[in-house]
């Protein structure tokens, strides 16, 4: 019996070894675009996000031309998992699915472990939210269309030190984590030149309790408590936040624009401040479509995090498929070289303003950077001025 | 007679529980040795603490005119250790090897439960007992450089089945092996170690009437052969009276007699407290 | 002084109240262990799953429905995976039925991450237990008050019933000779059957205080807790109720005056916070090289 | 020798020789990215972590659980050994520290340095550890794991590991040459030789005298022991010896990844790895080797449909979505423990003879079906 359950257990998995193989066939047809993105894992809910983005993208404009053709774009998913070990495999599903550019990801470390993947490939990738500047820097196959870390970290020093006027903050990243780590070493560079303080600490992968932390940053006498993190930890800190009564601002940069923080935040009385990309309203015309588009199917508004705010990464991820598809026109071919060539050189304006890449890395030259509020009582964000550098 | 072995003063205490106490015996080169007594008296603890699988509380035992073991109760034990000459021993730095040591310097043993390497065949088995006396090191096993070691030892091996009538069962699994040649087999494994004395423990346990006798005729057969001296536990009182040159009489961990064959069957306090019993039965 | 408490009440109410948490899931640990002599790899995932369970059900059903619901889920959970993955390898050996915890793990784990997308999800907030108190000028919330309370009467009650009632006999006597028992003419899989569900059912209890403290489930939401919960057990020595609870107290306040080092002592932090999880392990390294046995683990004497 | 080993010995030879050639000729067909090259690279990598971790479980009969510990110690070693002197000074890797290591070595260095550091650690770890019984050194050496990854993450040592974060631009899989040439080595090739060799070498130590004797203490340690057999001595040998292994299997793993980070190295890694030893088989060289190929095809390969919407022809995007593969993964992975828990080859190893037998009888079987 056993093995006669074994025997057909293996007729089954050599019929889909057959089948895997058989899937590989190329439709020259069709532009595929890669998603490199997180489903799952700590980046799972702004990965999402920034997936709906180009998905609603793709919605409006479904179609390239190219020359005088016009081909229909496909996209093809892949989950990296939020993990830099399982990145490396997503990114090769993409390059063996023959996509003519990658967009993403959500999170830098997932980006620069899946780098070396499209730099072998030749498969050029433009990263949409990752700011951490080790992803486009020393190569030329990524691209990114988001302001740096360096940037926003001195937008958020100069935003606690002058607006807030704070002379003692404290920081906490996740261990291992290139996003937070890097975002809360520019602050504390920008910060202690000012002449303020800084307290900063980590915390390790799965914690859950940080009512100690929240504690440290009491005991020393912070002001401002700065904590760039996922949002799956923002939500454990703003909880933990109102029950331990922090008593001072929360200071954080662009993955806490999110509706995740504000269903955490509503009814409390922690006060969040975060920088980001683009402020919902800027641009009503986006805004209605997209919200019409994702109550449309309960799917995308899961999605989006159970209601129809508008993240900025969706915004970003909306011009980071346009932009894309102006590189594929101009470029005139669906070649991954071709179109790798040609990024360097397009410019587009989209509902999060105009991009424009750099010669030296490929960054977007960027000089606005929003900053939003959390109203605890609508549970929704509140536009702050935002900040414009030159 | 040049002695072999002795033990001085041998007390094992388990908590409360003096599974041997004061055992004070020796054995003398060539000799043929039986250790009895009823049933929990304390043999195989004895023949625990010689081979060092036990510590024992207090004592000491000498090999070849070497102390081998000694201890002396300490610690916890000190306070309520229950045998005798608590503090002759005090003194000597106490000194428990672990067993592969003590198999290192020449006592071998069986196990009263046969404990036969279960996934190994029977040449593997004697060939793994050959390990401890091979002249090699990891490197030198592992890119074959010592490839004439090896072959030494599987040729001895060869040999030593060969003259335990085990060669024809050479490559079977050593426990499909019937009930007497797993016995046999577990001697030969001892001997491939290449003792001066061999410990036996019941190795008769649960033969019938002929294959005792011919295990017998076997150990006075190895006995000669390699020139061993022989120490045993045994409750087939016809084979411990066939062939063994001195008996120690064990009960309740105390020693009871010592003496041939014949003065232990008179003996009116080992018939009370053993043969008495054993011929209810 | 008075100073210094104040500063650090917080740290030592979080960790007696994370520590009684802890304790709830190490007596699921020890008693399996104390019967089958089996790491239950899957434990702390049964405790991921009642937090799972609850925040499916509160979504749809009043807290009085829910929370007794989510007892009944977990505790049937726990009877499902012993009945399925423990009992067919009863006569096996050690090693698979190990491997088999670690496979029920693994399927938990996954089966959690395909249900929730891969995101974590908010915990509802029960009623009374999260709100905010302040005891000393330290404001947190009444479970973390309520936890090192509700654990010691849980304890006392196991122990009256493990003392006191025939399935307790009965426990006892097959975690001190499972064959013998077996002769006997104890029940032996209905003996294991219920341990399971006692532990499932604090498991249970310790999923709504735990969560309701840290309001996040996540697929691994119970990796952590359930490792240092089972190092809790092996601290007080396994098989021991009263030792796995003050293992569990313990390790929840050293990681917590960990956490709260730079504060405490005035040491600068340099990335002790790094250390507050691995220092459970150093200490279980400790514990077992110095007593194999833990605090109240009996000797076992191998035969030869 | 008898001819019959010889013939055995020569058929051997030459199937591995025929594998070998086989992977050869798919690096210069295929396309460099292809998902069979992931496939078999990883495969390779796992075979040779679980061979490793075979040897202690298996044949040794130490039940430990400190392989993914071991597997991070080789990967940082390699990474920080090979990755250039430019890089380490540049900005780019080691951003936020001063990087102290002022030398780079090639892969070959690297990759025996990262066997060495494993097993140095091994070693120190091995003194108190392995005196301990069954789930008690699980336990203590997946604790040490644990420690081994929170020291690596710790900021006091980032002028070394960088921290907790990346690492990368070291001598991975696109970046090693042929020796004492610019050439690119075949990648998946240098994978197969690397991790080969490194069986071959645990084969022959099964099968020496030593070998024998981690057999002995793993059937029964009391007898092993009167024997002659120093336990502890055997015991710490062949936890050096493994860890060197899975040392190196992460250095590979560093290569193969092009980055590393010691957050991956977490438990769940080795209890993977289990499962691979435990579906091929404890005590078999051959199974585990088996078992990984089959693992890292299923979970990389096989199944990524489910992830993706399609799967064997059938679309069901609201069944079929992110982490359904996983699932259906861990389904799988409890039937085999649960039915077939000797797994594919028991403690057997492959032959032909055993394969010639098995295709026979499932031959009947299909023919018994069909009537």
């Amino acid at each position: 019996m056993k093995k006669r359950l074994l025997f057909v257990l293996m007729l089954l998995l050599t019929a889909a070894l057959l089948f895997a193989g058989g899937s590989g066939e190329s439709d020259s047809n069709v532009v595929k675009i890669g998603v490199f993105e997180p489903a799952s894992g700590d980046n799972g809910a702004g990965g999402k996000q920034e997936t709906l983005g180009i998905q609603y993208a793709n919605y409006l404009t479904p179609t390239v031309t190219i020359g005088d053709t016009e081909y229909p774009v496909e996209l093809v998913l892949a989950d990296n998992e939020s993990s830099n070990d399982r990145a490396a495999t997503a990114a090769a599903t993409l390059v063996n699915a023959d996509v003519s550019v990658v967009l993403g990801s959500y999170g830098s470390g997932v980006s620069i472990a899946g780098s070396d993947t499209f730099r072998i490939a030749g498969v050029p990738a433009i990263g949409i939210t990752c700011t951490n500047p080790q992803v486009t820097e020393g190569n030329t196959h990524y691209f990114r269309i988001c302001y740096l870390d360096p940037f926003q970290g001195t937008v958020l020093a100069n935003y606690a030190y002058n607006t807030l006027g704070a002379k003692k903050v404290y920081c906490l990243a996740k261990l291992g984590d290139d996003y937070s780590g890097g975002l809360v070493n520019y602050f504390i560079e920008r910060f202690e030149e000012l002449g303020g303080e800084v307290v900063s600490e980590t915390f390790p992968d799965g914690n859950s309790d940080f009512t100690s932390y929240i504690a440290n940053a009491k005991n020393s006498g912070c002001e401002v408590f700065f904590s760039p993190v996922s949002t799956e930890a923002a939500q454990l800190i703003i909880n933990q936040a109102q029950s331990q009564n922090l008593g001072m601002p929360i200071l954080a940069g662009d993955t806490w624009d999110s509706n995740v923080i504000l269903q955490a935040a509503k009814g409390t009385s922690v006060d969040i401040t975060v920088t980001t990309f683009y402020p919902e309203g800027a641009d009503p015309e986006f805004d209605e479509g997209f919200k019409e588009w994702v109550n449309a199917d309960a799917t995308r508004l899961a999605n989006n995090g159970g209601d129809d705010t508008v993240a900025a990464v969706t915004a970003m991820g909306f011009d980071a498929y346009n932009f894309a598809l102006q590189a594929i026109s101009n470029a005139g071919s669906t070649d991954p070289g071709d179109v790798m060539e040609a990024i360097w050189d397009t410019e587009t304006d989209g509902v999060t303003g105009h991009i424009a890449l750099d010669d030296v890395n490929g960054d977007a030259i960027r000089n606005t950077v929003y900053v939003k509020h959390a109203n605890t009582e609508t549970g929704g964000w509140d536009a702050l001025p935002a900040v414009v550098v030159d | 007679m040049k002695e072999l072995l002795r033990l001085d003063d041998i007390t094992m205490q388990f908590g409360g529980v003096v599974a041997v106490n004061n055992l004070s015996m020796n054995v003398k080169e060539g000799e043929i040795v039986a250790l009895i007594g009823p049933n929990g008296a304390g043999k195989t603890t004895a023949f625990n603490c010689i081979t060092g699988v036990y510590e024992p509380t207090n004592g000491r035992i000498v090999f070849d005119g070497k102390t081998i073991i000694t201890n002396h109760p300490s610690g916890k034990m000190q306070r309520n250790y229950a045998g005798f000459e608590a503090d002759k021993y005090l003194g000597e730095k106490t000194l428990h090897p672990t067993p592969d040591v003590i198999t290192k310097l020449g006592i071998a043993r069986t196990f009263q439960n046969i404990r036969l390497f279960k996934s190994m065949t029977v040449f593997e088995n004697v060939l793994t007992a050959m390990h401890v006396r091979a002249k090699e090191n990891v490197f030198s096993a592992v890119f074959r450089l010592s490839w004439k070691e090896e072959r030494r030892m599987e040729a001895e091996t060869e040999k030593l089945l060969s003259e335990q009538g085990l060669l024809s069962h050479r490559d079977e699994i050593a426990t499909s092996l019937p009930y007497g040649l797993q016995r046999r087999l577990e001697i030969a494994r001892a001997l491939a170690t290449k003792p001066r004395l061999l410990l036996l423990d019941e190795p008769a346990a649960g033969m019938n009437p002929q294959e005792t006798q011919e295990l017998s005729l076997f150990i006075k057969e190895i006995k000669e052969r390699y020139d061993l001296t022989v120490l045993m536990i045994e409750h087939h009182m016809d084979l411990v009276m066939g062939i063994s040159d001195r008996i120690y009489v064990l009960d309740f961990g105390s020693l009871i007699a010592e003496g041939t064959p014949e003065e232990i069957q008179s003996n009116q306090r080992v018939i009370d407290a053993y043969l008495g019993v054993a011929e209810d039965v | 002084m008075a100073e210094f408490f104040h500063q650090n009440l917080s740290y030592f109410l979080s960790g007696i109240s994370v520590g009684g948490q802890y304790a709830l899931i190490a007596i699921g640990y020890t008693m399996v262990y104390g019967i089958l002599r089996l790491i239950n790899f899957a434990h702390g995932d049964v405790f991921m799953c009642a937090g799972l369970i609850m925040v499916y059900l509160s979504a749809s059903l009043p807290f009085v429905i829910s929370v007794p619901l989510v007892l009944v889920f977990t505790v049937a959970l726990g009877f499902i995976i012993e009945r399925v993955a423990y009992r067919p390898l009863r006569s096996a050996p050690r090693m698979s039925v190990m491997i088999s915890a670690i496979g029920v793990s693994y399927l938990l784990q996954n089966a959690a991450l395909y249900f929730t997308g891969g995101l974590a999800k908010v915990y509802p907030a029960l009623p009374w237990l999260s709100d905010s108190v302040v005891i000393f000028g330290a404001s947190t919330r009444m479970v973390t008050i309520v936890t090192p309370f509700l654990t010691v009467v849980l304890v006392i009650l196991l122990t009256l019933l493990i003392k006191h009632t025939k399935i307790g006999m009965a426990m006892r006597a097959v975690s001190r000779d499972f064959e013998t028992s077996q002769l006997m003419g104890i029940r032996i899989n209905r003996v294991i059957s219920i341990t399971f569900m006692i532990g499932s059912l604090l498991a249970a209890v310790a999923s709504l205080l735990y969560f309701t403290n840290y309001a996040s489930v996540t697929p691994t939401s119970g990796s952590m807790p359930g490792l240092k919960a089972f190092v809790a057990a092996v601290f007080g020595g396994i098989g021991s109720i009263p030792g796995a609870v003050i293992g569990a107290f313990i390790i929840g306040i050293c990681e917590n005056i960990i956490k709260g080092g730079a504060s405490i002592f005035g040491i600068p932090g340099s990335g002790w916070t790094t250390f507050s999880d691995a220092f459970t392990f150093a200490f279980l390294i400790v514990i077992l090289v110095v007593k194999p046995t833990g605090l109240f683990g009996e000797k076992s004497v191998d035969k030869v | 020798m008898d001819r019959a080993k010889k013939n055995h010995l020569i058929r051997i030879f030459v199937a591995i020789a025929v594998v070998y050639l086989a992977v050869l000729v798919l690096e210069f067909t295929l396309r460099p990215t292809s998902i069979l090259f992931t496939v078999l690279r990883k495969g390779a990598i796992y075979s040779l972590v679980a061979v490793s971790m075979n040897l202690l479980n298996g044949f040794t009969g130490l039940f430990s659980l400190g392989q993914a510990g071991f597997m991070l110690l080789g990967a940082y070693t390699y990474a920080i050994f090979t990755m250039p002197v430019s890089v380490k000074e540049s900005e780019r890797v080691y951003r936020y520290y001063e990087c102290i290591v002022g030398f780079d070595t090639g892969s070959f260095v690297g990759l025996i340095a990262a066997g060495l550091v494993a097993a140095f650690f091994a070693f120190l770890i091995g003194l108190p550890v392995l005196r301990l019984k069954s789930d008690y050194l699980a336990i203590a050496t997946l604790g040490f794991a644990e420690i081994i990854r929170a020291i690596f993450q710790w900021d006091v040592l980032g002028p070394l590991t960088n921290g907790a974060n990346l690492l990368r631009e070291y001598k991975d899989l696109s970046r090693i040459t042929l020796p004492f040439t610019d050439i690119p080595f075949p990648p998946t090739l240098f994978v197969f030789i690397v991790a080969g060799v490194c069986i071959l070498l645990i084969v022959l130590l099964i099968n020496s005298s030593f070998g024998r004797a981690f057999k002995a203490i793993r059937d029964d340690e009391t007898a092993a022991e009167a024997m002659g057999i120093n336990l502890f001595k055997h015991k710490e040998l062949s936890f050096v010896i493994s860890s060197f292994f899975a040392g190196v299997s992460g250095a590979l793993l560093a290569a193969f990844q092009y980055t590393v980070q010691a957050q991956q190295f977490e438990s769940m890694m080795t209890y993977e790895i289990l499962l691979i030893v435990v579906i091929g088989g404890i005590g078999s060289i051959s199974g585990s080797c088996i078992a990984s190929f089959l693992y890292i095809a299923l979970s990389e390969w096989w199944l990524r449909g489910l992830d993706m919407g399609k799967f064997l022809g059938i679309s069901a995007p609201d069944l079929f979505r992110s982490g359904f593969r996983r699932l259906v993964f861990s389904v799988i992975i409890m039937v085999i423990v649960l039915f077939f828990s000797k797994g594919i080859m028991g403690d057997k190893e492959l032959s032909f003879e055993r394969m010639k037998a098995f295709v026979k009888r499932a031959g009947r079987k299909k023919k018994e079906t069909a009537k």
